[in-house]
This record gives structure tokens, C-alpha cells and sequence, in this order.
């Protein structure tokens, strides 16, 4: 039993960390936001550069053919930078259904942008997508998102581009695979994305904290702050095991696979929560302010936790899993 | 302890609902934090002067009905039950108005109270600075006499300065002797936004809206006649104003019923009779929004008694801050996926779930709160 | 309306905290644990000298025929001193059940001890009590302890004598009553003795928090203390009112009785539970210690909190109450 | 990432499975602060270590198996899981030991360790002084060289020491600098408590049993053989003491994992089913469990690759404390009112939360611990 990266998915996600940090900065979050495109096209190059879109597709279609466990750092490192787009969409769900077909190719590239909507959602994540998933009797249709009608909803993420889709009955390409598999990769990614997301946020919380004096001290030197924060990267720091153990339930098709999804968006979602009540109670009043870069990630955070799964939705699923059956230690 | 309305209890409440039934518009006003929506609710208000309806609980001289607090319990309950428009006056009804009533000089009262109460003077709250947030005594913003001793010249910035951006006053302390430090040598200054010297920069919030704004005063002449209280005393002044601000008036019970009313109302429609987790945390903020009012009733009797209201002001403000950051949050996770929506039917709770989120930090973070309730409820030793 | 005390209730009420805390120290507390008999001789007579037990036992049967209103404070007074015994069950349920009847007059004098189960407990709170109460069809049955099998059970709270009744199928008198009733009003007594309780905890820490020093300044100078005590009496001041009100409900007989009385217990258990994690939290190792009088007060705490109604099946009556019909506000 | 059991692990959890299955008792042992108890633990140790199972992850000239981190966990989670009895040895064998094999001479290893492992050495924590709990720093016991420079004298006060009523040895830190402050000056010595001059005081706990004790120490000769580490570096040692005593090995996930399983025996016993309030609350804390266990597994793989142990330590101490009082108090709503009961079929459930209580309080309260986070892990400023 070994719970630890290898050095060159350690690499790879340490790579991308750095490109990310100086690259997309919140003033270039905030650009995105203004833009109304919804994504930066120059950003989404030097992803698909770095490989990104490509990690888990199969080499056939031009991937690395590696596992959701070297995607999810990605996916955290991707969270970290509150990255805006169907990245987590493209890379992980449509690189899985898609292989083989003659749109694999284009995804592994990041030329293929796609987006997703295989649970619930009323919405689609991103209409300014090439290509939509949607379920399908066995598996799902492919969509161009060009033959179908697409009406824009408004989120509070402004760098979330939301749409209905609507007359998309009889278009688009079958595609059999097991969605079940699929949305628990979604929610999978979403999760670490989410974990990095918080990382994030408790870090602009911890700058401000440093910076900020009140009663002639930093304010994090006063323990009401020092609490507010360390609670949150307690719920952080446990959240991120539960993650990297569903990533790998997922690269061996464990029996637990769902369960182990599901605890790990339920626990992804509740530390997200917290980590941005956190940050902005110890911003004070700034962190309500449009100005202060913590909503850009706040904001992302409140849109991606109902996202691919409530918090009840998956934490029924885990109770299903543990308590419909005599409970075990599970290895 | 009688707990059940007086005859006269139930036809002031019946009374108030007719009116409002008849003039509450029926399409909801535009936010006030927009130029075109301030004028719409500055109209509103002065409806509600006109029938004696906007101040309640002010003497019939300056405009009110005299009314006691439980009858103003029973307005406000009345009022927000019928999607009546959010009060923009607030800051001079609610704040401004008692403290002038409180330690105003006659001339005051009488060129400011009634204005007030028919929304004619809309006021801003001009309290923090960039550098006194928390930290309230670290007052910087300063005013001198001018040589004849005639009036004060302002100097200085104030933030987070509610709808000073339309508004047409802004009340706040000033620090009047330049050798004082912390909560000493303050003084509390009314202050027109016309004045030469005013620049109202707005700050747009979390929802995009521009609800509070900074405030920057160069050499702004006030004629002394404006000074508020004691020169040298604005910080008792302030405190009994944030006190009050804290306490009943900025949050009367019925906002947080009303809400866990529409809570209920989407838990009916949208949610699992089943699901007792839902079920039980919605029962959970039904509590509290009861709680929350029974203690109010209890309040507001000692204080019909003549008992000062102190520091339980600092026990309701966590709890009525709480209370609605919870009821929004249960709200979003019913809505699921919509409760991202912000152009939809549920549009509400999503601009609620954000204002909600003020409440714990502003008029004193929850966590400033906490130590006044420990050092002065609990009577633990300061913090050094 | 009015959301008062009138001056008499509160006078009586004062009076019996007085003699409380100069009579029944935390020292008579232990001794009544150490004795085993589960009760304080004296102080029964005390109480009964200052017509506690009579309060709400009518004229008729030589009591001051008044209302739960007038109970409650005495309620919150006996619980903040933890007076151990079946005091409340004597004083409310007992009074109001056997009023009438030749059990009546002792009652209300305190010269007959009477204990109850008539919701879903297992055990009798008092094995030494003259009569036990016990739901019957149609009221409860009055049953002298002697005339049936008493089997002692041990509980965390040493000041309280459990039993197992058996045996006691074909004993005692019946007495026609509202059982419903005499529940509401059990509920109601335990609840105000909880926020008394609750606020003794408090009122212990506060001391010790004043008291001890740890890095050279008294523990309850650190915001983390501070804000510990600050959040349980939080609940601790908003169970009251609920409290207060749900006596007056009774009094009245007010429609919405059971929502209320259920709202005061599950609000009472919920800020006894919170003042008790804080208080012991605020002590540190000192208040794990049997010699530190906190442990007598915990204890009490956690033995009342099921009693009369668990939390979650006082918060189910309030829902069915609220989420029944359609809400509406209530006055 | 590989998350399955290797043949070689399996095999061992295999071997430690079938010897428990053989040698646990059956009837439960007499608590261990209880003299009969304390002798039939240490006999049970006995046991354990004749077949090399009680201290699995220690090397084999000291009784162990050289077993690694991974190992250990499965160990532990057999043990647990088995029901086998409590480990009077602990303090030894999960604290001192390490200490010893990293800063102890040879002879002192040889001295102390296989004693430790076949517990005819049973040892006692000695690290708070009444005026030195969570100010641990603040400790007055001294001890001086005696003239001959042969032995420590040892003089002052211990409390809160583990064990201690009935263990043959106790380690503590001791101020050996007279003109020392704080963290400087102090020295870490292993002291016999049958030597002259020592008087053990119990103190009584909320369940009623002794696990705890004072120690006195009158003019207490102890030779300077017994210092562990460098003189004037006691705080050092015991630093890496109480790491380890937070972080891994005082609370492999293992005993929650039981502890949650039989929450969930409880609940399907009798819990409701359809009450989802219940069933969410049980799964969370069965998922917090995972959680940790997870964490566990994740921190011990580091440990393998050579990382050290560090304030992260402080993480899972807050963690697994609150997941035991979450998992206890959930187990005494299902009972209700069968919940007082200490002398009913669910007596371990009341004992359980009782002793659950003293988690976020020993080993450095949760509030130090979040300080600790605060300043090591986020990087805030000190307080001052």
C-alpha cells in the first residue's frame, strides 16, 4: 500500500501550478470576466501545450493514456487558479466518452472544446462550447452545439457562461459508454478542482490577515482570525485524502468507486463552504467589495458545489454505500 | 405575561394592513442603490409620511404616531409581510432620528426630525475609515474651528458609507481636538453631501450594486449648529446610535420571519417531504426566526419598562446575522444548480444569500461582538 | 401583549435563588451524591416552606392555585442550583394531575414525593418517591411505590436514584387527566431547569476563566475563551424567551401548545449541551477532575436532555406544526 | 498510488488476525487504573510481546518486528478490531520509546527499550505542573546536579501524569538551570517511582477512575544516567515527544473505525431507518473516520519517503478528537433516554463519551493546537 504521487505526476502538476500562478492571475480572471467569452483563448493554448487536455485520453487519440490519479492534481492546480471554461469538462469527461471517435483527436488537442450535461443541471456549464454530452439510452449524444437551439442564463460567476438547450431531440452522435462512469469523473474533478479553489482562498485570507492591522496589530495575530482560519484548512486538509483516494478507486474500477466519489465531492463541497465564509469573514468588509479579487473565487466556489452533485446528493449516495450493508474496513 | 394582542393592539395591526394593502406597489421598486430607484423609494417614502406611516414609533410632533415599541413590532411585522419597499430612509428613521431626539438641542429637532420622516433629508452613515474598521477609535478624519469659531472645516475619508451615494446628509465622528487619541477629542458632525469639499466615490459590492461608497471631505465648512451632542463627546453619541443600530430597530423580527416564511414556501415546492435533514434544518431556522422575535417582545417590554437596552444589542446582532446567513444557505441548497442563477425566478435568493453575508461583518464584526459579550455580559477580563 | 414577569412572580422567584445559593452550595450537591439517597431532607422542607410545590396545586388542595407563568422562574431557580430529586415532577405534573383527589394536600406540601414516566422512558427518575405516576387509558394511574417491584438502575448522575418499575399492572388509583398535558408541562419544567442549569455552567467558567493564568494572564483574556462562552450563552439567552413562552402557552392553553412547549425543550437541550462542552472546554483538565464541581452540574445536564423528550423528537413536533400548514405568523 | 494490500501486507494482517482471533480474551479486563486491571494489562503485554506484538514497528533487538508505517496501521487496525484490550504500555511504547531510539545512548536503549516492549516497565507521562498546562513552558520542578555530579536532585510538583498510580517509571521535563525562563534550561529525565521522595497522588476523573495522578517529588536522587538527550534540551525532546503523541501513533484511525462501526451496529439496532437526519449524521461522522484514516495513510507514506512529522500533527489532533465526541454523542441521541445509564448493556457507549470529552482537551488543548496551525501552517504573525 503506497498513498503518494509519482515524481513525474508530482512534475507535471508542479509545472502547471507555476505556469498558472504567473500567468493567470486574478487580473486575468477578472479579464475573463469582463470579456464575456467566458474563457481565455490564449490560456486554453498553453494548456492544451502543456498536455493538459490530453492526460487521460488514450494514445490512439493523441492523450498520455494516464488515470484520473495524474489528472486530479491537475484538476486541483486547475482549482487553484479558479482556471474559467469546460476545462475540467474537456479534459477528464469528454477525453473518457469520446475516445475512439473522430472527435477524440480534437479533445486530446484542446481544439475540441466541450461541455456537459449529464446529471441533473438544467444548465449547460459553457455555451460558447463546440461540442455538448448529454445522456443517451447507453451511453451519450455528442452535440454540436451549432445544430441546436442555445438560450444564455445568467450566473454569478460571470465567468461561467451558462445556457438551456433546447431542440436537441434529433441531432448529434451516439455514443456508447457508461455515463455512470462519466459523471463520477465529473464530480471527481470537480472536487479537486474545488480543494484548490479553497487552498486559494484561504491564502488571499492569509495575505490580507499578515497586511491588515487593526488595534495596532496584524489582524491574523488575533486568535477569533487564527481559528476562523485553521478550522477551514482542517475541513481543506481532509477533504484532499478522501480525493486522491477516488481518483485512484476510479483508475481501478473499485467496487467502492461510487462511494468513494461521493465522499469525496460531499467533503470537497463542505470545505469549499467554509474556506470562503472564512476568507471573507476575515476580510471584513473589503471582502464584500467588487474590487477585492476573493469573490472571483468565492463565486466560482458557490457555482461548482451543486455543480456534478449536491452535497445530499452524494453524501446519500455514501450513506447507501455504508450503512445498506453490514459496514467493513474496506482496503 | 400576556402574550395575546390588546384590542387596540389588533385594530393598530388591522389598521396598518389595510393601508398597506392598498399602496404597496405591486411591482417591486427598482434597487435603491440606483439613481432612478433611490427616487422611486424616496417617493414611497414620502407616501408613507403622508399617512404617518413612516416613522411609527416617533412622537405625533415630528411626524410619527407615538406609537409604542410593540406596536411598532406590529407595524414592521405588517409592513414586510406585504412586500412593502425596502426603507431607504433607515439610516435617519432609525439611527439618526432617536439620537437627535436623545441629545439634539430643540433647534435640531426641529429642522431635521420632521424632514426626516418625510424622506426630504435621506441620510448616509459616514462611521469607518479606511484604517478605523474593526478598530472604530482609530479615528482619523479630522475638524478644526474656523477662526471665528463659527463653523468646522472637514478633512479627511470615511468608508463603507451606506447609500451616501444619493443621499443628501451623512452623519458621523470627527476627530475635534488633533492632540486625542482613540475615543477621546471625537465630536459628532452632520454634514450636507452638497457641501463644497464632498466627494462621493461609490463602491459596488459583492452583487454589483453600489450600496455604500467612500466618502472624502477637503476643508468642508459645517456650521457649528450641526455638531451633535457634546464637542468632545461623539463617541457616546456614536455608541448609543451603533447600540441602537445593533439592537432592535436595523432588524426588526419580521424580516427574518418573512424570510423563513418564503424558505417554507420553497421547501413546500421544491423539496422532499421525505428528506427529514431538510425537513429538520428548516424547522432548525424556523426556531431561531421565533426565537429571534420572542426575545425582541421581551426586549422591547423591559425597555417600555425604562430599562436601557446595552450590550444584549452585541447578543442580537450574531444572532439575527446567523440566522439569516443559515436561512439563505438552506434556500441555495434546495434550489440546487439554480442556486447559481442569478437572472431567474430565483434571483432573490441569490442577491439575498449575498446581502445575507454582510451581516455578519458589518455594524461590528460577529467576532467584535463576541468580546463585548465577554467582556461586558460575561464580565471576562480585557484582552491586553 | 407583555413580555414580563409581573413583580410577584419575580420576587418569589429571587427568594428561592437566594436561599439556594446560601443553602445549597456545591458542597450539599456532593453530599447528596455521596449519601445515596437522592435527595436533601432539609431542602425538601425548605422548598415546601416556601410553597414551591404548591404553586400551581389549586386552593382547594391548599395550594396558591397559579399558573406554569409563575412556575417556570422557580423552574430555572431549582435548576440553576441542580436541586436534585423528583422536585419538578412533584411540583407541575404531580400538582396538576391529582388535583382533587386525597393525594392532592400532600402534594402541594411536599409532604408526598411523587415521580413519573409517562412518555417513553424506561425508568423511574426516583426510586424513593412516595407515588410513581404512569400513563392509563383515559389519564394516568397513581401508584404507591411500596406495592410494586422497584428495581435500582444506575445513572452518570449519581444524584439521581433510577428505577425499573414492574409488577404494577393491577396497583393503584386512576386518575382521569390530559396525559398530553402533564407531558407539555414535564417538558416544560425540564426545560427551564436546563437554561438554569446551563447558566450555572456558564457562571462556573466565568469564574475559573477569571481565576486561573496561563502565560501570564488570566485564560479568560484570550479572544479563543471568550469566544467560547460568548457563543453557548448565545443559546443559552435565546432559549429563554421560548421557555417563558411556552409557559404562558400552557397557561392559556394556547392552540400552538405542543409546537411551543417542543420548541422551548429542544431549544433548552440544545443550549444545555453547548454550555456544557463550553464549560468543561474553558476548565481544560481540571473540570475532567471529580474533585472540580463542575461534573456535578454536566451530569445533571446530560441526564435531563433525553428526559421529557429527546431533541430530535421535540424538533418533529415543531415541524409538524410548522411544516404541516402553510405558515403563518403567530400571535 | 496504490491503495491495495500487497501480498506481503496481507499476509501480515493475515498472521496478526489469526493470533488475536486465538489470544484475545474473551471476558473484557477490569479497567486499568484499578490495581487487579493494571496487573492483568501488564500481563496481557506479556503476552503480546512473546510473540513480538507489542511494538510491531520497532526494531527486532528490541522486541519488535522492524515492521514499516503501513504495517503498523494494520496492525493496529486488527488489534482494535479484534477487541483486545486497552494498551497499559502506551506511554512507553508509542512516546518514549521513539524518543529514546532517537536521542538515547546505547546504553539506555538497551536499558529501557526491551523492558518497555515486555512492559516490565510500564512508564508515566510527567509533563504538566499546576501552572503549566497549556503554558507548558511555564514549569517550576527543578532538579540540580548533586555535588559529587553523580545524580539529579529532583523537587516539585507533576500533575495530570497518565498511568501513574500504578507504573514503575515516569518521564518529564525539569527545569535544570535555576536562572532559566520558558523554553531554556529545562532537561528530560526518566525517574524510578519507587525511588525515595516520591508520592503519587491519584486524582479521580469524571468517570470516577484514577488515570490520572499527581506527583511529588521531595529531594527525589536520580542518577544522571537517566537524563534522555542533552542537558538544557528538554524542551527539544519533549517537543518531539508530544508530536508524535498528537500525530499518529496515540490514535491510529483504527479505534475510530470501531467506534463508528459500532455507532452503526447501534443505529441499525435501533436507529429509524427513515429518520435521514440520523442516517446523514451517521455517515458524516463514518466519513470523517475515513477521512482520518486516509489522512493516516497519506501522512505515513511520507514518513516512509523520510518527510518529518510536523505541526500537521496539530491538524489531526483537532480532527480525531472531535470526530470521537461527534461519534459519541450520536450514539447517546439513538439511545435517548437510555443514555444516563452506567450500569446497562450500553455502559461503554456513556463511558466512551465521557472519556472522549478529555480528547480536545489533553495532549495540548484544541485551542493551542489551532494556534499552533495558525502560526506553523498558515503563516499568520504571532500573538503578542
Amino acid at each position: 500500500m503506497r498513498f503518494a504521487f509519482d515524481p513525474g505526476q508530482l512534475a507535471m502538476a508542479a509545472g502547471l501550478r507555476v505556469m498558472l500562478d504567473r500567468e493567470f492571475t486574478p487580473a486575468a480572471l477578472r479579464a475573463v470576466w469582463d470579456s464575456g467569452t467566458g474563457t481565455d483563448a490564449a490560456l486554453w493554448a498553453r494548456l492544451a501545450d502543456m498536455g493538459v487536455f490530453g492526460v487521460v485520453a488514450s494514445d490512439a487519440d493523441g492523450g498520455s493514456g494516464a488515470t484520473m490519479v495524474d489528472a486530479v492534481l491537475l484538476c486541483e492546480a486547475l482549482g487553484h487558479a479558479a482556471v474559467p471554461g469546460p476545462v475540467l469538462e474537456t479534459m477528464t469527461i469528454a477525453a473518457t466518452a469520446l475516445t475512439g471517435t473522430p472527435l477524440a483527436a480534437g479533445v486530446a488537442a484542446g481544439t475540441t472544446v466541450v461541455t456537459a450535461a449529464l446529471g441533473g443541471e438544467r444548465y449547460v456549464a459553457h455555451r460558447h462550447a463546440d461540442i455538448v454530452l448529454i445522456p443517451d439510452h447507453g451511453g451519450v449524444r455528442a452535440i454540436d452545439l451549432a445544430t441546436v437551439t442555445v438560450a444564455p442564463v445568467e450566473s454569478l460567476d460571470r465567468g461561467r457562461l451558462l445556457a438551456t438547450v433546447t431542440d436537441a431531440e434529433h441531432v448529434g452522435r451516439h455514443v456508447p459508454t457508461d455515463i455512470e462512469l462519466l459523471r463520477d469523473i465529473g464530480a471527481l474533478a470537480t472536487a479537486a478542482y474545488l480543494v484548490g479553489l479553497s487552498n486559494r482562498m484561504l491564502a488571499i485570507a492569509g495575505d490580507y490577515a499578515r497586511d491588515r492591522r487593526q488595534f495596532g496589530q496584524p489582524i491574523g495575530s488575533f486568535q477569533a482570525v487564527k481559528h476562523l482560519m485553521a478550522d477551514a484548512l482542517l475541513q481543506v486538509e481532509f477533504a484532499r485524502p478522501a480525493i486522491y483516494r477516488a481518483a485512484w478507486s476510479i483508475s481501478v474500477d473499485h467496487e467502492q468507486r461510487a462511494r468513494d466519489v461521493s465522499m469525496a465531492k460531499a467533503l470537497a463541497n463542505d470545505a469549499a463552504q467554509k474556506a470562503a465564509r472564512s476568507a471573507l469573514q476575515v476580510h471584513g468588509a473589503i471582502g464584500y467589495t467588487w474590487e477585492c479579487d476573493l469573490h472571483l473565487y468565492m463565486k466560482k466556489a458557490w457555482a461548482l458545489i451543486p455543480a456534478h452533485g449536491t452535497t445530499s446528493h452524494h453524501r446519500r449516495r455514501v450513506a447507501d454505500a455504508v450503512l445498506g450493508v453490514r459496514p467493513t474496513f474496506t482496503h | 405575561m400576556d402574550l395575546s394582542e390588546t384590542d387596540d393592539e389588533r385594530a393598530f395591526r388591522n389598521e396598518a394592513r389595510a393601508w398597506l394593502a392598498e399602496h404597496v406597489p405591486h411591482e417591486p421598486l427598482p434597487s435603491f442603490d440606483t439613481a432612478e430607484g433611490f427616487a422611486a423609494h424616496r417617493e414611497w417614502e414620502g407616501l408613507l409620511a403622508d399617512a404617518r406611516w413612516s416613522a411609527v414609533s416617533w412622537p405625533v410632533e415630528y411626524g410619527g404616531r407615538g406609537a409604542d415599541y410593540i406596536r411598532w413590532l406590529i407595524f414592521e411585522e405588517e409592513y414586510w409581510r406585504s412586500g412593502a419597499p425596502g426603507r431607504v430612509s433607515q439610516n435617519g428613521i432609525f439611527l439618526l432620528g432617536p439620537t437627535i431626539m436623545e441629545v439634539g438641542t430643540d433647534e435640531q429637532k426641529a429642522r431635521f426630525l420632521p424632514a426626516m420622516a418625510r424622506a426630504e433629508q435621506i441620510w448616509a452613515q459616514a462611521w469607518s475609515e479606511p484604517d478605523a474598521g474593526s478598530d472604530m477609535a482609530s479615528i482619523r478624519s479630522k475638524a478644526r474651528l474656523s477662526d471665528d469659531g463659527s463653523e468646522w472645516v472637514v478633512s479627511g475619508q470615511k468608508t463603507w458609507a451606506s447609500r451616501a451615494v444619493w443621499a443628501d446628509w451623512c452623519f458621523g465622528i470627527f476627530r475635534t481636538d488633533p492632540d486625542s487619541t482613540r475615543h477621546r477629542g471625537l465630536t459628532f458632525i452632520l454634514i450636507p453631501l452638497d457641501s463644497a469639499g464632498v466627494t462621493v466615490r461609490p463602491i459596488a459590492q459583492l452583487d454589483g450594486d453600489t450600496g455604500f461608497a467612500e466618502i472624502f471631505f477637503d476643508a468642508v465648512r459645517v456650521p457649528v449648529q450641526n455638531t451633535l451632542g457634546p464637542v468632545g463627546g461623539g463617541w457616546g453619541v456614536a455608541m448609543a446610535t451603533a447600540g441602537f443600530e445593533r439592537g432592535v430597530s436595523l432588524r426588526s423580527p419580521a424580516r427574518f420571519q418573512v424570510a423563513v416564511d418564503r424558505l417554507i414556501q420553497l421547501w413546500l415546492r421544491v423539496g422532499d417531504p421525505d428528506d427529514d435533514s431538510m425537513r429538520d434544518a428548516v424547522t432548525d431556522v424556523w426556531m431561531r426566526a421565533e426565537g429571534y422575535r420572542l426575545h425582541t417582545y421581551q426586549t422591547v417590554t423591559k425597555m417600555i419598562d425604562g430599562d436601557h437596552f446595552g450590550s444584549e444589542s452585541s447578543l442580537n446582532k450574531i444572532f439575527w446575522s446567523e440566522l439569516d446567513v443559515r436561512c439563505h444557505e438552506l434556500a441555495l441548497q434546495l434550489l440546487g444548480t439554480d442556486a447559481e442563477r442569478v437572472d431567474g425566478p430565483h434571483e432573490g435568493w441569490v442577491d439575498g444569500f449575498l446581502f445575507s453575508l454582510s451581516g455578519p461583518i458589518y455594524a461590528g464584526t460577529n467576532e467584535i461582538q463576541r468580546n463585548i459579550i465577554a467582556d461586558r455580559v460575561l464580565n471576562l477580563p480585557r484582552s491586553n
